[in-house]
């Protein structure tokens, strides 16, 4: 009997925190909503999953060694840890971990080698956190394989839907408002750092928002990237209604000019000048730009097939694994259960939504100042969230006019959004990173 | 104090922000279609020297290992296979 | 002449010791067995080429900067890395060695830097190895393969041959009393930890032995895995005679009741179910389940089955490339030839034997409870060595009523033998790790 | 005593081992028959189900950027054939 | 507008220096070489975009994090850098990182300390040279795939051409000589190891050269990657002329006896032996040679295909985006832009010559003592440039007759070229590294 | 003096460097012939022997978790359609 009675001592289950519990049947919910409701699973799928093995009590598969060794609580070994950090009296194990974290780089070492040395070690989400996202790594590789999938001919054929993509971006900086506000009444307690990684989410892009939350906002990583997959996934039940609202029957059964073929030579050069552009204005936004660039011009160039295939499926394959787990790490309930979630979950949909609106407003703005006009049900494609918005684009404006195909023409401004949330988020890291 | 300083870092965020986007998206509307207009300049028939490209890089790309003719051989045996069903 | 003579001297031939020839060929035996009589080819042919490579002398492949430093023994270095660990006088290289292995980590990393700044550095298995093993990356990434490639659905069909999964591990811990006994003899002299590590060969799959041995006794890793995939490659001929002894005709020749058809939602809700009560009782197993679980949800729910192929494609195989290599660097002579790697030689065969009697047993124990009877012969699948165990109780069983085909019956216990040994490395890492 | 230490520290691991790993895997039979009876229960057509539910995942899935251009010259020349019969 | 103007000072075009510029003009240029004259795409693509990428001024992806502190040039941090460094004056930026450098490397990572603690971060390229480049890994895999896709056959019908591999690897020398002589004439300013790495571009194999250029002189990498990789892909025009001095018509027209079936055991035990071999004579080239074996092994053995077809595909693909971003990083202006860039180009083109000269000589020598005629024209191939250098001696000698085809023939000494090379890297690591 | 040392220290990696690839390759001729003719000695068919080992390690392969059962039905239609053909 007392063996059992050890063995339920040691068992997760008698360590199991309600927190923790919670964050589990979470990352069931985000399982459910990938598999059945097909809410973006190639990323769902790894961050629920990820989700539950960080919540596992007693696991610490998502905390560093010295977390570990804190949580775990021994005497002997906290007096060794806090001694090396030349902190000498806490009042909870959160209350210790804070100071460690606030203490110098050279204390901190110390402090995990107490750690390393009393037998504890990094947990596996958190190693796989600190190769992938912590550099940065993966959301480059990502977005250099999203850039190897991404087609700039509707862009090319027709450049001022990139006006569109500019105008759906504002979405994010109303969302840093928000969270500003938000902090100024009181409500939550962002940092502006933490507004500028919210607003993000507005991008609609997930390596985009994953890059800028794991610079400027570590911790609040889990709650964004879940936020903007989940809204990404949600954006055919989130645009149509704003997109009716401001529009007449009329507008959305404008037909566009048919696009020309664009020759491959400006699909060649189109990326490079993007670079170049990128690189002479805005250097922040140059790795994520750089590498989206890169990818692309491996797959117009036509001379380095094997690279981009190679970057369109195993590479971005595995990549989106260990991202998918390394952000589920994130999901660990002391660091997501948090006010700030929600308020980061209800900002995010406002920052979709206001992006939607701007993009089709700017169309109806440019349809004042062209005689080519636009269908202004494009400009929702702005926001990116590709290309499930430009498909929202089309059945929109298939229910006006059953003959008006507008997925060619919504695919412009889609990709354009793309550009211009990696543009805000090098703004962004500019300014307050 | 502190909250009309978070308040007013939003606000120039904002503006400086949404200013470099459409400055710079601006900028690659006019260069874009500088670009086009140069390129249907000095390439005269743009879709015949795009497949004509294609084409002219087609030799060398064939020495790489890419499983090409497996795929056609597949598909050529399955369609095959089914017409003579 | 004198050119020559010194060419002589720098070469690899004048200093080759006997125990490194010796190992280079018992890569190349390791390479003859898996190239000419298929064992386990795709870990062995890595393994035995990794040893080759670890063995040549002058080369210090599978050897620390700090080591490789040591080794070459030029005066005024040791000093210096002497003088770092604080050693003032050692009886020979391997001494000196051992001492600087036995000094704190700060005082190592000092060491370290002085051989670094002597311009030695790090062999390349020795980064493949560290990389790769001593994080715990290469047997995880493979298991999550391994779940991947895993079909639960003749376990759901038949949840209790999960019990003769169970029944078969006792080949693990038999061993362990099997290697304890020896240490208590004094002929071998073990501790605990490589007793666990020994007795997991018993386990007979690859990546959870290595896991193990690498948490618990890296020294021992080079012969626990080499007898692992070994053993498992030898599964056809260890198996049938005690499957033959244990059982009567009659009872080879029983015919079980065909497998009912298993639905999708069932596959897709068991790897989360085991993964849920991995995390709630034995959190130790919950890296290695948790892969495994993992690959299987992504092969199972169907909506992502981009990352599933490359799973169970590209990421497994360059994973099994870098493991195979690194595994090979255990095979350095000065660790691998010692009186203790015979004694683990013969103590995984016993494990082997005792796991495969047990599963028959249970198999029998079981008949005498339940109406439904069960095949004995599938019992011996329970070791794993998926999915060699399985075919061989088919095999056997088709000697005896060429009409019997047992395979699909034999997977359900071959996958359970599976779990049954992560658990069983869950046990042990918890314990004594 | 060292040996005898060693000795009685590997019989407790193995009894606490193999309770553990009995224990453990008792548990998962009892959850799983317990799962498959619920899954019998609520999804009154399993077969229905699982095939329907493939379906149903099937339209979004072909949204991936997956190889689809070869996939459709497949599903094409397929279709092309059947009709051709 | 003075919002505008703060815009402007952050730029890039602001901080452009002419070097730069010209950098970004160099990567261009090797990007139309490589997509429009399919100069090795496959490298010059990543190599070219890592080049414009590592010279957008301002972004600093090219540096370490200690770099990028230095050359952001902020007093305070300069402060505590210099500070931690023990330097008290410096006369530039530049001065104070050459200095930096001389520093120990306990004093370097002080230094580094202060910079990531005011915010600096390792650009994205300084990681990915770190850790494919500087480790040596992503050569050596390289190496392992080309290993993998290298036919022995026709080298072990007539293994006699392995001494035209032999001679043509002078070319990697007679450079040697002539970087000493240029420096002992006071117009370079090479080292012995910048010299031998600069040699090393006569061995016509990028991997190899990029190998030994990060070992023995990283600075000059940028410059002898690019060399290597232009001149293979220029063999088409250096080596005819050069061909056709040197042979007669007749002597073009030699046919040669049909080469042999080799059986499949001689194409596995041919890696084993040259591995034993390398390792008995020469463990500096262990490494390379040893990763070169086992991917041709693998290929040859028909039992890991799995690991072959990897090895040849998405491993190799993924190893060749890295590892030319990584090789773009040394295209930054800092480090390219000199005049010993220039010495390295030239003595790049002399080497090819000299080697493709030996190659040619040593197949008419020969002729002279064997009755069995070499084609001269085969010697060419003996640099390597596999299968350009090949194909090559093809085509002349399919204009002094058209019936008369060499490819076979001149892919045993193409391919002794590649162990010539990397025998010679082992010597050169082995005596100046 | 520097520039005569940096000249010897070229001159002599010449002669060393040169003198081991030689004696190398040299040595590998060598070997590689002694191993042909060891070979063709103690395999007397070697190409029937080669053929056979590739039969021999064929059926284990079909283990390995390849996409055999894709491969199979590949081949399997191909014959099929050259049959019908
Ligand atoms: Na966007
Ligand atoms: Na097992
Ligand atoms: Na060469």
């Amino acid at each position: 009997m007392e063996q059992l009675y050890l063995l339920w001592q040691s068992s997760g289950l008698s360590q199991m925190e309600p927190g923790q519990a919670f964050m589990i049947l979470v990352g069931m919910v985000l399982l459910y909503l990938a598999i059945n409701k097909n809410f973006e699973p190639l990323l769902l799928v790894p961050i629920g999953f990820g989700g539950i093995l960080a919540n596992i009590p007693g696991a610490g598969l998502a905390y560093s060694a010295l977390e570990n060794a804190v949580l775990a609580a021994d005497p002997e070994v906290l007096k060794d840890i806090s001694y090396s950090v030349q902190i000498t009296s806490w009042e909870s194990l959160k209350d210790l971990l804070h100071g460690i974290h606030q203490s110098s780089p050279g204390l901190q070492a110390a402090a995990t080698a107490a750690a390393v040395e009393a037998g504890y070690s990094n947990g596996m989400l958190y190693n796989f956190y600190s190769v992938s996202i912590a550099t940065g790594i993966a959301p480059l590789v990502i977005f250099m394989g999203v850039g190897a999938m991404t087609d700039f001919g509707p862009l090319l054929a027709n450049p001022k839907t990139l006006f569109l993509g500019a105008a759906a971006q504002f979405g994010i900086f109303a969302t840093v408002l928000g969270a500003v506000g938000l902090t100024a009444m009181g409500l939550m307690n962002f940092s502006i750092q933490d507004a500028a990684a919210i607003g993000i989410i507005g991008g609609a892009d997930g390596p985009t928002a994953i890059y800028v939350a794991s610079m400027l906002s570590p911790d609040l990583l889990g709650a964004i990237a879940v936020a903007a997959y989940s809204y990404m996934a949600l954006v055919p039940m989130i645009q149509p209604p704003i997109m009716r609202l401001l529009t007449t029957e009329n507008e959305r059964k404008i037909k566009m000019v048919q696009l020309r073929t664009v020759s491959r030579v400006e699909k060649i050069i189109f990326p490079l000048m993007l670079l170049i552009l990128v690189g002479m204005l805005l250097p922040d936004a140059a790795p994520l730009l750089g590498m989206f660039c890169f990818g692309n011009l491996m797959k117009e160039c036509g001379v380095v097939d094997r690279l981009s295939d190679t970057t369109q499926n195993s590479l971005i394959n595995i990549t989106t694994i260990f991202l998918g787990l390394s952000v589920g790490s994130k999901l660990v309930a002391d660091k997501f259960l948090d006010t700030n979630t929600l308020g980061i979950l209800a900002l995010g949909v406002v920052a979709f939504a206001i992006g939607t609106a701007c993009g089709v407003i700017m169309a109806k703005l440019m349809n004042l100042m062209s005689k080519n006009k636009i269908n202004p049900l494009i400009g929702s494609a702005g926001v990116s969230a590709v290309p499930m918005a430009a498909r929202v684009s089309n059945r929109v404006g298939l229910k006006a006019d059953p003959n008006n195909f507008l997925l060619m023409h919504a695919m412009g401004p889609n990709v354009a959004g793309v550009i211009g949330s990696a543009v805000a988020a090098g703004v962004m890291i500019s300014l307050v990173g | 104090m502190l909250e009309s300083e978070i308040v007013t870092q939003g606000v120039s965020l904002m503006q400086f922000g949404m200013g470099t986007v459409f400055l710079f998206l601006a900028l690659l509307v006019l260069m874009t279609k500088l670009m086009s207009l140069l390129v249907a300049r000095f390439e005269p028939k743009p879709a015949e020297l795009s497949s004509s490209a294609v084409v002219s890089t087609g030799t060398p790309l064939a020495g790489q290992p890419v499983e090409d003719p497996e795929v056609l051989a597949v598909i050529a045996a399955a369609i095959q296979a089914h017409r003579n069903r």
